[in-house]
């Protein structure tokens, strides 16, 4: 999608966006903070630097339909509109957590938005995206089932069976790809995160089976991607089959080992209109690539919205981030005994 | 009443499921495979043709499809055909759809029924003729269904295909030809209810599917020389009813598991695990396991034979326990 | 590998391949026999119709290679040379078979020239030959592995897997697929054996993930399909990774239900020269696609063999087989206490 | 003797491994995780750089590569990293390498060495804190080491890596950290031989893996009311050393099963089987199993703790059965 024959974009739109992304970043950026202070038990895995792709396909989704996420998957649930005080209480192991403190971070679940639960299993949960479009497509309705996965999914032979199989029946399955890997730096390299495949170009795989491909590229502007996730969508609920979106990020370098580290500082919108510079290890980052500043950037240069209207939404977030930690925090942990609850329905 | 065979029981259950349940669709459709079973179910694809999809050959994916589907409230019935081809869809199977329901919170569940063919078919060679059941057994949140009987083939899988839980529903090819009486139209067996299958007093066989039918013939054997085996069919590992079998162990204060599981972490393991635990006291000589032993079953069928559990074994065995 | 420019055959070659496609046939035909007389128990399959494709690998190989097949691996077993007596022998049950009447038809095995175990689990048998590549790799010899499978294999997520690895490592690994799929009955039409897949070029696969392929497709002459299969082994012998070789054949139609017929008889060479014309369900078959009536016409066109010596070396396969298949017959079935042997080396 | 870690010994048994044997390889290269640990493989990378692959997220494929590798001669130890992964291999690793010798009539061998951490690591949720070893217990064929100290861990891990059987080689989170004397350079740990962690009269705790460390603890207290248990570790579970656990029991009189798998069919099942059936004369009392219910395991600590296995529930359940 990188045509820039987009239409402009509406300012509701552009106002949805932002708050969106917004949401997503500070909700990920107090979640590191929760960590270090020894807030948040197991594993977690932050979404920064993911924000524009995924926000543009949450975007041009419709209530009614299902989502599915994998072990990255806070920022979509955030971004579909989850409570963020339950969010938090599910990382943190609370009983008032999204899934009363069973799942955590890796298996984020909201039925009532839509939101399956997620499976942590690579693949896996491509699989039960699969099954959730076979459901929709034999109820007939016109909805869509979304499923985000990372490119290291891509390594997986059941995700090949799936696209097959999706393709074969028709299935109204959005395969969102979120292909973080620009940048990340491979496991033999010391880190963690890099895909290990001699495909490169990630959209040859649903091309072989004859699945539709959208391609958000992380150098598109957001009225690109919105109109590329948009078409996606689209395609898929009017019961033309799957679509494969990727949609690419350049790798934040912060999560590059398996402890994240925020090397350069929470965001600051003044570094999209130069009020401040990034400053640390990271400011290449944060000066180039960082989705949430380059939309401050775009939506400014396109009138959508001023510096004051974006900063209000940003203090009217971090506002709303704080008050639901610190709900999180303040929320009781399960009882002992409910550990032997819905074995069986 | 009517007498049918155990496959002829099994597809009427499947027409059955789908003439009542617009939910329930079938993924692959050959359940009673392709040998002389196969006609019986050409008047389930005559009549719900648009309700079968016969997959490519992708277990892990339709094992994850069917748990998918569950989840927005459809009732696939998973063939995978010979059941230890569920070993290539195992992580779906066994940590996908059994944790859906207690990771959710109870919010979601995936009522997938999963389908296979268990054990040593004859001449299957060490690949084809596993029995997963012991492995799924240790896979908290999974059903499992063992049937051993025409009559219970139809009643559980209607019950299966209602329940709101995951299930692996485990047939067995020397099974497809036996007949038995079984009612018309839609009827329930309960899963968590062991049936007793012949009442005796002096001691307890306790077995699932084909091991069954091998438990009953010893006990016709061991009735002509005066001992009266009750044979008791847990019919489901989960649930698992210990009450029924503690009950007939109490009775006979004897023991014996008969079991086409390999020895180590069988089925027998269990079976005698919780009696030994539950019911020591009732026991008045050591609990007794018959079960292929610890080797990969060969093709050929001397010795194949030689590590199948049949009745004489049986029969030896309670011969040497009540001695 | 339709090109014309093949160099001719020489008259040892043709000599060879003849008697290999020859003692396959004969082989299968004398399956089928003792099947229907109930000497044989349990499933097996045939390899009638795919000889010619097989063969040209064989050919090609060397006595150090390592090979693997799925469960139609006759023809590749008794085409490496195997004896036809301890073949049979497998395949009755007894003592004396290739594997003590252990593995039977689906895994037929023959270390001592260089035949590994066959898995009979789809996808599984790529997998080890991924293995043996890797082995042979670390080893620095000059050796290839080759594994042999059908169309379905490809419907399994598990060979883009190992793919994907022998393309990263250039392991030596020749994947040759069996395509019977032309004229195949799929299980919807109440046939068993063709593929289920979007995808119906399948050299697509490999090509996704830059492994070289080679066709040699149902119609090529048998010298092009030698020099096709040479090219790939030794591209793969010098150590420049991975050869995908798709061997094409026209489904032999008494194997597309379950349980083969022979419904227009064995074999009789007399219908390559027209001395008798083939009769029953399956004569067309019979006089476009049979590939041993193929092979025939092609030498004797070529002048590499006359119709006596096809005769007469026909007329010492049939003996042959005939021998090792009373040879089976006559054997003793293995000890019910042997059972337990093998378990643990 | 140098005191190490579990981890450190399980890095150096790798080291020696690859330093003496030109056939071994690694297959993903960080055994001991990402976390505190991953260090100690540098020496590992730097010394044997090309003798490690670290392969893409393939877990099928590289489970039967590992298997084809060693039908060949190779000695590849195949790290699945959180051990669940295996459920994405399952069909090569149950089905694929324990048939090879007994398929192959005797003919070949696949000593592949597969890899993983198991067990109940800490808020790993239901899907990252499973055991698959009862599972594996079921394949036959397939060797199952479950070192519980760091002694332990390398040498059973050169006896694997030496062995002519495919091994199943299972570590625990929980276990990495802790410390204990270690021999230096080359040294084997026989598979099949079980030992006797602590000697004691009262009753005998058998434990395998973490739970070794939970059934010490417990027996100290328990000491300290005066009742001497004695801990018992299989250590392998496939070669399985009935004879020290029934001498224990004959000892002792009393058994408790300590074990981290869910209740059924779990590795305390065929523990608790065996001795029913063996050592029943020996048996004053009810076996007990101390177990993970048959619940999946949740996120939060406090209800992850519940479920699991402690020395509070170990010296409950055997006061009460010396009560
Ligand atoms: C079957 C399986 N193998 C391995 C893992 C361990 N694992 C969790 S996340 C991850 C890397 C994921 O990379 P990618 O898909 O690119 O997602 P990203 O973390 O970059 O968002 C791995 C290997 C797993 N969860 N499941
Ligand atoms: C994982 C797995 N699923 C299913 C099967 C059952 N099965 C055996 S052969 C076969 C069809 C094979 O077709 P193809 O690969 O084209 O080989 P062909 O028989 O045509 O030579 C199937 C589905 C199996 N062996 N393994
Ligand atoms: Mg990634
Ligand atoms: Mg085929």
């Amino acid at each position: 999608m990188s045509s820039n024959s987009n239409p402009p974009l509406d300012k509701s739109t552009a106002q949805r966006m932002a708050e969106r992304m917004l949401v997503m970043r500070r909700f990920e950026e107090k979640t590191l903070d929760l960590f270090q202070r020894k807030l948040i038990p197991g594993m977690y895995h932050l979404y920064i630097g993911q924000e524009a792709g995924g926000s543009a396909v949450l975007d041009a989704l419709g209530s009614e339909d299902s989502l599915l996420t994998n072990h990255r998957g806070h920022g979509h649930v955030v971004g579909r509109g989850s409570d963020l005080g339950r969010s938090f209480s599910e990382l943190l192991g609370k009983a008032n957590g999204l899934t009363g403190g069973r799942g955590g971070s890796v298996h984020m679940c909201d039925p009532e938005r839509g939101f399956l639960i997620s499976s942590a299993i690579l693949g896996s949960n491509i699989s039960l995206a699969l099954g959730a479009g076979y459901a929709i497509k034999r109820s007939g309705e016109k909805k869509v089932a979304v499923v985000f996965f990372g490119d290291a999914s891509l390594e997986e032979g059941i995700t090949f069976e799936v696209m097959n199989i999706a393709a074969m029946r028709k299935l109204p399955v959005l395969f969102a790809l979120e292909n973080n890997n620009l940048g990340a730096i491979a496991l033999h390299e010391g880190g963690y995160s890099a895909s290990n495949s001699v495909l490169k170009q990630f959209t040859r795989i649903p091309e072989l089976f004859g699945v539709k491909t959208v391609q958000l590229l992380a150098g598109d502007t957001l009225a690109s991607k919105i109109a590329g996730a948009r078409e996606a969508v689209d395609y898929c609920r009017a019961g033309n089959g799957p679509v494969f979106c990727e949609l690419q990020s350049v790798h934040w370098p912060g999560s590059n080992m398996v402890f994240a580290q925020m090397l350069t500082g929470v965001m600051d919108l003044g570094m999209a209109w130069g009020e401040r510079e990034p400053q640390g290890e990271h400011a290449g980052w944060v000066r180039d690539h960082d989705p949430v500043l380059r939309m401050a950037r775009e939506f400014i240069a396109a009138g959508l919205m001023s510096r004051d209207e974006l900063l209000a939404l940003d203090r009217k977030v971090c506002e709303e981030v704080e008050c639901a930690a610190q709900f999180a925090i303040d929320s009781p942990l399960p009882e002992p005994q409910s550990a032997y609850h819905h074995v069986f329905a | 009443m009517k007498q049918m065979s155990y496959a002829a029981a099994l597809v009427d259950g499947l027409y059955e499921a789908l003439a009542s349940d617009e939910k329930v669709s079938i993924v692959s459709g050959h359940p009673v495979g392709f040998g002389p079973h196969r006609a019986l179910m050409d008047r389930v694809y005559d009549d719900f043709h648009d309700r079968i999809f016969d997959p490519p050959n992708s277990e892990a994916a339709i094992a994850g499809m069917g748990a998918g589907a569950a989840m927005l409230g459809e009732r696939p019935f998973i063939n995978l055909s010979t059941s230890i081809f569920s070993y290539v869809g195992w992580s779906q199977i066994v940590n996908d759809a059994p944790n859906v329901h207690h990771m959710s919170d109870g919010m979601l569940t995936a009522p997938v029924v999963y389908y296979g063919l268990h054990g040593v078919r004859g001449n299957g060679a060490a690949q084809h003729s596993g029995s997963p059941q012991a492995m799924l057994w240790n896979a908290p949140g999974l059903q499992i269904a063992l049937p051993s009987s025409p009559s219970d083939v139809k009643g559980l899988l209607l019950w299966a295909l209602r329940s709101r839980n995951p299930t692996f529903f485990l047939t067995h090819a020397k099974l497809l030809s036996i007949e038995g009486p079984v009612a018309e139209g839609l009827y329930e067996t309960p899963f968590g209810v062991a049936e007793i299958k012949r009442a005796g007093r002096d001691v307890t066989i306790i077995a699932t599917s084909l091991m069954v039918v091998v438990a009953l013939q010893a006990a016709e054997t061991l009735a002509k020389e005066g001992v009266e085996a009750e044979v008791v069919d847990p019919r489901t590992l989960t649930p698992f009813d210990e009450k029924t079998l503690l009950a007939s162990v109490e009775r006979t204060g004897r023991l014996v598991v008969v079991d086409e599981c390999p020895l180590r972490c069988g089925v027998a393991a269990e079976i005698t695990a919780t009696i030994a635990e539950k019911g020591f006291k009732f026991l008045k000589s050591p609990p007794v396991r018959i079960t292929r032993p610890d080797v990969p079953i060969p093709f050929s069928t001397p010795i194949e034979d030689e590590l199948v559990p049949n009745a004489a074994k049986v029969v030896a065995a309670v011969r040497e326990l009540l001695r």
